[in-house]
């Protein structure tokens, strides 16, 4: 599929459903190091994108998709990530507004500048075992993919890869942003629980990229 | 899990619209967006002070709004920040002409939610100032965390800038206030049993049939150290230590003594609690001249309890001695 | 068991002292025996309050110690009546030579007990008036039982009969205001889970994950039916069910609701339960024109509620609204 | 041992004993239909008892001895047990005021008046499943030995084990007085815990004058 509206619609759909399966998993994981809620936050804040995303415009841009999903996220989720991921999506949006389709440059540019807005708001530094663990790597093996010839794809494919092994490697951290940074040595052994949504995100978007 | 409850998603909406008929004389409440506002907002002139955070933590924040205390309370749901909209509704809706005042416990959830919202509010013309308590020692405060977290000391914020807004005070002059307590202001908790959410239906962390958790942040968030259960009085004194070497009290200080129950720990035992908190302060020749006990600031059905400790000054009481008509704080009138 | 105490046998005593300290401004304790009085009795010419009962069900009956209300309140150990001797003193402490009331829950060891301090105040010249709540509708009320328990109407009754004797009425006007809030007062809990008492450490009755116990007592004794957890609102009806059918509501018919807490239930619950309990009455045409919510009759920890539906008159609203000055009601002062 | 004040005292401190010993049996039963204290009550009053009974001067007479247990449970039991064994011990002690030693016909007017103090406070009929329950079937069955021409010590033993079979007999009962009486049918199966004390308490007494 190439990454046009259509796609970030498909995406978003994915990651409601994904944030719905794994409601209980990240509610776990937060309990662990936080407060229990982030699988209920995501949750929640999906189910209302879901119910909002077909009073698009069938003319619709990928920017005008993640601007809907970024007002919609800060105005239902709450918490640490709705301003964090509203912020993303907005940025993100900002970045390839006009765009009917994303080119890997786009693509590139659309990582970036959502984990720009997760630092821009959140001022989390990598290794902070925050969400953006999962962003970074993210973006810069999309920018590694790309200046290797990478396809739009096979980009999406190794940022959500990335992603992956970020939120794996925040668990035998010290948290120093968010709730965990309360917790001391004992968030170790625990996996960042928005870590793990923004690898569920990614690793959606390449789904739904990679299909037909 | 066993809770009055109906649907889970529906616990906030159904607490607020009860709260809002049980306290009709004092409150009014909107529903879409969710807030909980003074029946007599906005008052020309006067200071609004909003705020809010995740529900759970009961009378907190609804429970202060009347009176020479909140104009408005923004509740999230459940332990989870409000968003923005609700925040700026209630910001509009209580502002009468002279400012607003946001009051915010620090955790990043709330800290972003309210920031966004006083943005739009600026955007639309209302001059806006917030406030960050802190007052949670058991956490560091350093550079490499998210800051100390605001706890039960909200409440004495809360009071004391009320009545200064109430007054006729300033917006600077409400924050100045509002910051001079929350510099004056230190709390540290302990849970004997975990919460459990509504929408989880677990408890939110689990302790061991013997031990405590000291420390403990009103969302069930682990604290310094878990230990095996001591008699009430070493509790408290492992709560009061690191209070008194945060702020240096000095012998002759008088200060207020607010010992806050979790939720579900029987009043009895906050008394207890109490007693032993007035002997150290007694011992270190600090004088208490308030007192506050009582379920405040709580953790859904957690027990457990915090001592907060507040340094007066002639000001700072004369300011929580005037009247203040809320649901969960009430006298003078 | 997980409680904030020190030795199990001090609990009482330890609280007592700590309540002592926390309201110095409105109450003073003694220790031996143990009772708490209003700080200003006796107070010459008014008519004296005492009540008293097992300890565990704070604020009963100290927190209601004040202005307008009680002038003292005689605690016995946690839910075990306290014995002639402390309410002997009490009533002694409080005599201003215009009578004392007695407000006793229908328990048999309280009965026995306050029969026996009364008759030894009456040797020794205090009259003595005793009247005796019982407002629990889950229990039927028959010449083969014990009578029906007092429960939380038993708040109201202290805060109604209190006002008349502030207003200066003499023994047998306050009793018989007193007698007249009994009769139009009825109440049933539930229980979601059961507490812990200190000296017993362990629970009060069992119950199963998903049980909850309808017409619960409020020292844990079983009420009418175990059932299964339902929605909080088809808890709220079962309670109110009895409540209406009781006394003989009619449409018009103004009344004070009081949604109260077992000690361990989330103040957002409770205001789920108003919510549902203040939409039952309204479908009936009964008209809620004063409301009370909180924990003021707890069982310890217990995890529940009860709802209190009491029938008012232009004289019980004006005695309801009169000032009152006490640790945990407070209004117009 | 004669059924005198050494006797009397000995048989009070082995109920203090007693009650200590079965003080979680007690709560355990009350705890089943009732509040769960009446083990903590009737230790506590006991004990206190206990720690008065030196101070009596040595010419105390039973009755000297069963009056300071009266107002000692008077004032430091509490609840309903606290009343009614008070009344019972100072209805018993004026029963057999004047009395150095007590002989049959004092033993069974001591306890016919115990039971007749229970019964004019509590206003308990048998069968209502409470103490009464075991003092009844003991002043009946003392009356009867009394009449059979058995010896103090005897009259005693027949009282106590007909107390023990009234405990054990309010078992399948519904009880119509007390705390127990709010439970209806649910209160069957369960052994009143004033009846059982009651019991403890007749079986000390038997045992204390069975021994030299
Ligand atoms: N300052 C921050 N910068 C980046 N991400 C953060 C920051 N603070 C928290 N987070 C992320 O937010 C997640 C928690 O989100 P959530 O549980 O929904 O909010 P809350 O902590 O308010 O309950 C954390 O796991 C972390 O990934
Ligand atoms: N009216 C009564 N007459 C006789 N005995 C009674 C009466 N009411 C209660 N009792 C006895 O008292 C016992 C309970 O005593 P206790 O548990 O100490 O007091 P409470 O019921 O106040 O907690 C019951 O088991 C019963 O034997
Ligand atoms: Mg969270
Ligand atoms: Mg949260
Ligand atoms: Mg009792
Ligand atoms: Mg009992």
């Amino acid at each position: 599929m190439n990454l046009n509206a259509t796609w970030a619609k498909a995406w978003i759909r994915s990651s409601a459903q994904v944030m719905s399966q794994h409601r209980v998993e990240l509610i776990n994981l937060d309990r662990d190091i936080g407060d229990g809620d982030h699988g209920e936050n995501m949750d929640r804040g999906f189910q209302a994108v879901l119910l909002k995303l077909d009073d698009l415009p069938p003319e619709a841009s990928p920017a005008d998709v993640f601007k809907l999903v970024a007002t919609t996220l800060i105005s239902t989720v709450g918490g640490a990530a709705g301003p964090l991921y509203g912020t993303a999506f907005l940025k993100g949006a900002a970045a390839v507004a006009g765009s009917a389709e994303l080119d890997g440059t786009a693509l590139v540019a659309f990582l970036t500048a959502a984990r720009d807005g997760v630092v821009l708001r959140g001022k989390a530094e990598s290794g902070d075992k925050t969400m953006v663990d999962a962003w970074t790597p993210a973006v810069d093996a999309a920018e590694a993919a790309l200046a290797g010839g990478a396809h739009d794809r096979a980009i999406l494919s190794a940022a959500a890869v990335a992603a992956e092994a970020g939120a794996l490697a925040t668990e035998p951290w010290i948290a120093r942003k968010g709730r965990a940074s309360y917790l001391g040595e004992r968030a170790i052994g625990h996996r960042d629980p928005g870590a793990q949504s923004s690898a569920l995100l990614l690793r959606a978007a390449a789904d739904t990229a990679a299909t037909a | 899990m066993k809770k009055l409850v109906n649907d889970p998603k529906n616990v906030v909406i159904e607490a607020v619209a009860g709260f809002g008929a049980a306290h009709a004389d004092i409150v009014r409440v909107s529903t879409d967006p969710v807030y909980i506002a003074r029946s007599d907002a906005p008052i020309s002139g006067k200071v609004g002070l909003v705020s809010g955070g995740g529900s759970g933590h009961e009378p907190l924040h609804g429970g202060f709004v009347g009176f020479g205390m909140l104009d408005a309370a923004v509740p999230g749901a459940v332990f989870t920040s409000p968003t923005p909209d609700p925040i700026l509704a209630a910001t509009k809706a209580v502002d009468g002409g002279a400012g607003v005042l946001h009051i915010v416990k620090n955790y990043t959830g709330d800290v972003l939610n309210f920031e966004t919202a006083a943005d739009l509010a600026l955007a639309e013309g209302i001059e806006v100032r917030s406030v960050i308590v802190n007052d949670d020692v058991a956490v560091k405060d350093s550079l490499y965390t998210a800051g100390r977290r605001g706890v039960a000391g909200t409440v004495l914020v809360e009071k004391i800038a009320g009545a200064a807004a109430e007054r006729g005070d300033s917006l600077e002059a409400v924050t100045a206030v509002a910051e001079r307590v929350i510099s004056q202001v230190r709390s540290m908790g302990v849970a004997l049993t975990p919460c459990v959410v509504p929408h989880a239906g677990e408890g939110s962390f689990t302790l061991g049939e013997d031990e405590i958790e000291i420390g403990i942040g009103i969302h069930g968030e682990p604290g310094r150290a878990r230990i095996k259960l001591e008699p009430a009085d070493a509790i408290v004194d492992r709560l009061l230590g690191p209070i008194l070497e945060d702020i240096p009290f000095v012998r002759g200080d008088q200060v207020l003594l607010f010992v806050n129950g979790m939720g579900g720990t029987p009043q009895i035992e906050l008394y207890i609690v109490f007693r032993r908190a007035a002997e150290v302060l007694a011992e270190q020749g600090i004088t208490v001249v308030r007192t506050l006990v009582g379920n405040f600031t709580t953790s859904l059905e957690m027990q457990g309890a915090s001592v907060t400790v507040l340094k007066l000054d002639a000001e700072l009481t004369s300011l929580w001695d005037a009247p203040v008509q809320t649901a969960a704080l009430r006298w003078g009138r």
